[in-house]
């Protein structure tokens, strides 16, 4: 009988593991630090996923569903790893229930976090109730359906996405230095949104640039302009204000195509956060001795290996977000590829 | 060869029976060797050229669309046109007739109220060099050549819009417009965007040398 | 003491202070100025554009899509002594990756600039007036009479002819570099040529059945309001 | 850099003392690795090789914490203060280091008046651009010495001087060559100390940093004082504005608050203002600069006018009509005041009073308007604001200082110098060379100057 797995978080990459660790009949251990699967997409409430424009339970639910009712798998909600000792093939872990297990292997994929924009004072968030996040913009289509401004429920006239907070920014130290890989994309899908239910609304997207890479270029960069007619204008946003002249927000950058300054009202902003490696990836870095990126302390893959999933530890995997931003289809594949790899680690005969 | 038709709709335009009879007169004379048919259309109207597009989008329209229907009158589907500025706004007119249904209709409806008759078709309009290269071609040319131009230098000057835009001419490809494949014949005649040759091969077939001036040749 | 002379002097802000939604909205609303909602201000048009790269490098179409599209009026008004150079080359509309006319996007530019009232009439705009005019009553255009007669609307006497009020060539004011441009030719013209241009500019070449599609035509250009 | 961390009372303390960390940051802050901490971590590096000695904040100083945008802990120095005055401050508006030393006199605290400071040469290095490195820590360095002789802190008046100080000891820290450069002409001058160092203090401090720190009190006083005159500003709607030289130069080291904006702008002024119960009114420009631009004020007149009526009065007056706007630096206040006028003479007219937080502070205190805020220097509107405030008598408050003008100048022009001063001691009322360290007036040091001569 092989030896069991351990994976670490409950989102789309340990799900993507836990699900070819459970089909391939490996003894799997899940833990999750939250009191149900699915990590932020679910938990927070994400209303469509970029590229496939599906929802979250849509994607997710199946995996849940399938990790949940798999034998081999065992789900620990509300649980921790705290410690691990032992030698690849052998690792003894002991989780924050007090349980100790001994596991052939581990992956881990436990994510990343929003950018708390508060931290970019200029832009206002947290003293004006109508600068929001794109987070919450997801909410608000996902948990009440409707656009609205936060300051007085109405419909704006006017809204505007900024790019790149929380990325790209030497300003923040040497931690937010890297692109956030989804913001474009998703700010695209968004404004499309908006255009669809409400076509009165101009939508602006003030960017530095568009990354829409690959595939995506046509979905969520053409496609909002040529379909929706939502306004790209080139400039790093330098601060958000508030006039009470007319209870609108001013939208303070220049327009590095015109080279002018523009101070231009708007009624709703919408923050595009960047990404960062969540508390509990630095945690069980330090606890595993996985390598970090020294600057964004994302975890880093072993030097020698080509692939993305191999740490630098044997018998460690990583997937998903706490390597580096990352989208949700590609976070479950990498899930997968880690669980096979980390199959193939414990010396398990799978039979086909 | 011989996609486009020996027997053609030829549409002179107004400075080739004025002050440039001499290429109206050498195109038919040269038609003519090659064993090719022009046939005059009769009674048309000005292309608009570049100056009443500036003005007016649907009088430009009309003003071209009448051509068109004079063409279909006589039994074309492909008009001839030897001035750049009169294919191109031919040209430009079948592509927003194609593209558009709207414009299409509303054009109709003007056609009847000016008592020309309806567009039931949209011909398909073609440079005169096109034309040459296609249906005679310069084996052709070098064969009914009498007097051979050896030791000319010609350079040969196509213009802004021999070639261009090929939106007009031949893809139709923008977002909103047809498919590519909606002028398969014409995708199929046309010379090189970038670097035309037609002139070049026709008087070289005649004798003549090219002289290369690029990048100037179609500036 | 100030000594500068020029101490009364305020400077206004440079800042845009709001968009012009309306006026990208109505260029968009022209069948040729659909496209314009589809650039990604690549600048592969400027970069082809003779008139960039040979006149003004503040001709620059990409430029101007992109304040038309804000509705930037006053940066639009900035350069209306260039705006109108376009040779109508169509380098920039054949090689728009992203398919945009535009050629046609900065005429109806043009268009709706004017129509609003926001731009002199430029001198280009004078002679494709006066050409499509010209169309419109003849339906052809006769290249002699639209040359004196440009001449003469620039302010040259010329001296016409009694009875068909047509401009009798190089009587009266000729600027120098035409009657040079004229001549040359004229010397080496077959005798049949020239009679017969002479006869075109005394009988102006005409379409026939010209005049039920002639009203149509004006009534077309006045709903655009092209001629005013 | 690896930060060993002590605890304290406030929080987290390196080993050598001077940087400080709360546990939890109160609000959202930049990093904890922020990168402005190596320079406290370099200046005990420098100190325990014997390069420099950091002139500490003790109990003496009765410091008072506040936090910096990075969360770090600032100690701000509230007793035992060398006054360290700004050049346009005592001249144009005068009332304003008056209003500060009232206060401190208020509150009974120690305090040196300084006559041997100099000028922190920044309005040349603003100005013409011709200063350079080693001259502008040569000054600097030369009047640090100079406090740190006489066993008082500084505390800078002037925000520009704040700025090019905080620079200043960026690039003395930063730069070996500068120590080098700087070094020889200490010597000569006697500025080192006694084993050749120079000396640097723990923390710049600016005057509004001090009232920041004191705002409690302040409030405590307008309560006890302000309110018994009849004085109520909880109908004094304030325009907020932040001078660029005080927190936009070394962004990292001036005070923010978790009451303020969420700790998302700058604290000092908006704090003060707010403990008095005042309305703190936000406008779409409080980020623009006044104008004054320093060099701009100097070579480009034309451009501080410009941005003082389009981007400051007229906004300020248009959004939010403000009945004062609230400053916290000397060109500012001035750049506010004349520029009304010139907005007056085009036809751009936007009155509004304009004072600095401390001035304002004094008011609601009950300080006399004349007197001591010293109010007929301003030339804009603040008479409505008075009003406003309940200072209705203002126009007998203004009687009785001209009378006590006219005294004051018969008193000079009879030469009896001893009555003066004791006219000044009973009525409390500030005077440049007086007030030394001892609290005693010096007559001295003004006997043969003649005051108010007209």
């Amino acid at each position: 009988m092989a030896k069991s797995v351990l994976v670490i978080g409950g989102g789309p990459a340990g799900l993507g593991a836990a699900r070819i660790l459970g089909k391939l009949g490996i003894p799997t251990i899940l833990v999750e630090k939250e009191d149900r699967l699915g990590g932020n997409p679910i938990l927070n409430h994400y209303h469509t996923l970029i590229p496939r424009k599906l929802k979250p339970e849509q994607v997710l639910g199946p995996y849940i569903k399938e990790v949940e009712s798999n034998p081999n798998v065992q789900v620990k909600l509300k649980t921790e790893l705290t410690a691990c000792e032992g030698e690849p093939g052998s690792y003894k872990v002991t989780l924050s229930n007090g349980e100790t297990h001994e596991v052939g292997a581990i992956v881990v994929a436990k994510g990343f976090e929003h950018f708390d924009p508060r931290r970019k004072g200029e832009l206002g968030y947290g003293l004006y109730p109508d600068v929001i996040t794109n987070l919450e913009l997801e909410q608000m289509f996902s948990r009440e359906g409707r656009l609205y401004r936060p300051s007085n429920g109405q419909l704006p006239k006017r809204v505007a996405f900024v790019f790149c907070v929380g990325s790209r920014d030497r300003q923040l130290g040497v931690t937010n230095v890297h692109c956030c890989r989804y913001g474009c994309a998703l700010s695209g899908l968004q404004a499309m949104e908006i255009k669809q239910h409400y076509p009165d609304v101009d939508v602006f997207c003030y960017y530095m640039d568009v990354r829409t890479y690959g595939t995506w270029e046509y979905p969520f960069y053409w496609a909002p302009q040529e379909q929706y007619g939502v306004r790209y204008v080139r400039g790093r946003i330098a601060g958000i204000t508030y006039s009470p002249a007319d209870g609108r927000l001013r939208v303070k950058h220049e327009d590095t195509i015109v080279q002018r300054p523009a101070e231009v009202p708007m009624d709703l902003v919408v923050l595009v956060l960047g990404m960062e490696p969540s508390a509990g990836t630095k945690k069980v870095a330090k606890i595993l001795g996985l390598a970090q990126d020294p600057d964004s302390k994302f975890l880093v893959p072993s030097e020698e290996s080509g692939s993305n999933i191999i740490s630098n530890k044997p018998g460690i995997f990583i997937a998903g977000a706490c390597k580096g931003p990352i989208d949700i289809e590609s976070s479950l594949a990498e899930g997968e590829a880690a669980g096979a790899e980390a199959a193939a680690f414990v010396g398990a005969k799978v039979t086909v | 060869m011989g996609v486009i038709g020996k027997r053609v709709a030829y549409y002179p335009g107004c400075s080739l029976e004025g002050a440039t009879r001499a290429y109206d007169v050498s195109t038919r004379i040269v038609a003519r060797e090659l064993g090719l048919e022009l046939d005059y259309l009769e009674d048309y109207n000005c292309c608009g050229a570049m100056e009443s597009k500036n003005v007016t989008f649907m009088g430009t329209l009309l003003l071209n669309a009448r051509n068109m229907s004079l063409a279909r009158k006589q039994g074309h589907d492909v008009i001839v046109a030897p001035c750049n500025g009169c294919s191109f706004s031919l040209q430009r007119a079948e592509y927003f007739l194609q593209t558009d249904s709207k414009i299409f209709e509303r054009v109709n409806s003007l056609l009847k109220e000016g008592g020309v008759d309806l567009l039931d078709k949209i011909p398909e309009t073609y440079h005169i060099l096109e034309w040459f290269y296609h249906e005679a071609g310069p084996q052709k040319v070098k064969e009914k050549t009498k007097r051979p131009l050896r030791g000319l230098k010609v350079a040969n000057y196509y213009g802004c819009l021999y070639t261009r835009p090929h939106f007009y001419a031949r893809t139709y490809s923008h977002a909103g417009g047809q498919s590519e494949e909606a002028r398969p014949r014409r995708r199929e005649t046309a010379d090189d965007d970038e670097h035309p040759y037609y002139m070049n091969a026709l008087f070289e077939a005649a004798g003549a040398t090219s002289v290369e001036f690029e990048p100037m040749h179609t500036q | 003491m100030d000594v500068s002379g020029d101490w009364n002097l305020i400077i206004l802000p440079r800042v845009i202070n709001d968009y012009d939604l309306d006026f990208a909205k109505e260029v968009m609303s022209l069948p040729e100025g659909k496209t314009m909602i589809q650039c990604y201000q690549c600048s592969y048009c400027t970069a082809s554009c003779p008139v960039h790269n040979y006149w003004d490098e503040r001709y620059n179409s990409r430029h101007f899509i992109h304040l038309a599209r804000l509705g930037l009026i006053d940066e639009l008004q900035k350069r209306a002594d260039v705006m109108w150079r376009c040779v109508s080359c169509h380098k920039c509309t054949h090689r728009c990756p992203k398919g945009v006319l535009v050629e046609e996007v900065l005429k109806a530019i043009l268009k709706t600039m004017a129509k609003k009232g926001l731009i002199d009439e430029y001198p280009s705009k004078k002679f494709d007036k006066f050409f499509t005019e010209s169309v419109l009553e003849y339906g052809r255009i006769e290249d002699g009479e639209l040359l004196f007669g440009w001449i003469e609307k620039q302010g040259y006497n010329v001296v016409k002819d009694p009875i068909l009020k047509k401009p009798i060539p190089f009587l009266g004011e000729t600027p120098e570099w035409l009657k040079q441009l004229v001549m040359k030719p004229i010397k080496s013209m077959n005798i049949s040529f020239l009679v017969l241009n002479a006869k075109h500019m005394l009988f102006h070449p005409r379409t026939k059945n010209w005049n039920k599609f002639k009203q149509v035509l004006r009534k077309v250009v006045q709903e655009e309001g092209g001629l005013t | 850099m690896a930060r060993a961390k002590l605890e304290s009372k406030w929080g987290y303390v390196s080993p050598g003392g001077i940087l400080r960390y709360p546990e939890e940051p109160p609000f959202p802050v930049k990093e904890y690795d922020a990168h402005y901490d190596h320079i406290f971590e370099m200046m005990e590096e420098l100190e325990a090789k014997g390069e420099i000695l950091i002139y500490r904040i003790t109990e003496e100083h009765q410091p008072i914490p506040v936090y910096t945008s990075t969360g770090r802990i600032k100690l701000i120095p509230t007793n035992k203060l060398w006054h360290h005055k700004s050049c346009g401050q005592c001249g144009n508006i005068p009332g304003y280091p008056a209003s500060l030393f009232w206060f401190m006199n208020k509150f009974g605290l120690d305090y040196l008046n300084e006559p041997h400071q100099t000028s922190c040469t920044a309005w040349n290095y603003h100005g013409s651009g011709t200063s350079n490195p080693v001259a502008l820590a040569a000054v600097w360095l030369r009047n640090m010495h100079q406090a740190w002789k006489t066993g008082y802190y500084p505390l800078i008046h002037c925000g520009t001087s704040f700025g090019s100080y905080k620079e200043t000891r960026e690039q003395l820290i930063m730069n070996k060559e500068l120590r080098d450069a700087v070094k020889p002409i200490l010597k000569k001058l006697g500025r080192l100390t006694e084993d050749g160092r120079i000396v640097i203090p723990q923390e710049i401090v600016h005057y509004s940093e001090w009232v920041h720190a004191m705002r409690y009190r302040i409030k405590e006083l307008y309560e006890k004082e302000g309110k018994a005159k009849g004085i109520d500003v909880s109908n004094v709607r304030v325009a907020i504005h932040n001078a660029c030289h005080t927190y936009k130069m070394i962004a990292d080291d001036y005070p923010y608050d978790p009451e303020v904006y969420n700790g998302q702008r700058p604290a000092a002024s908006t704090a003060v203002i707010k403990a008095l119960g005042a309305q703190v009114v936000d406008y779409s420009t409080w980020y623009d600069c006044c104008g004054f631009g320093f060099r701009h004020i100097l070579t480009e007149r034309e451009f501080t006018r410009s941005m003082a009526i389009q981007r400051k009065l007229k906004v300020i007056a248009e959004e939010v009509k403000a009945d004062v706007i609230i400053t916290h630096d000397t060109g500012c206040t001035t750049t506010f005041e004349k520029n009304q006028w010139i907005g007056k003479a085009h036809g751009m007219y936007y009155p509004v009073a304009v004072m600095s937080d401390v001035m304002f502070a004094a008011l609601a205190c009950g300080a006399h308007p004349f007197k001591v805020v010293q109010l007929y220097w301003n030339c804009s509107h603040y008479e409505p604001l008075l009003e406003k405030m309940g200072i209705t008598n203002w126009r007998e408050l203004k009687k009785e200082w001209e009378d006590t003008v006219k005294y004051i100048s018969e008193l000079e022009k009879a030469g009896k110098y001893d009555e003066l001063m004791e006219f000044f001691k009973e009525y409390d009322l500030y005077e440049p060379y007086s007030r030394t360290s001892t609290g005693k007036p010096r007559a001295s040091a003004t006997s043969n100057m003649p005051l108010f001569k007209s």
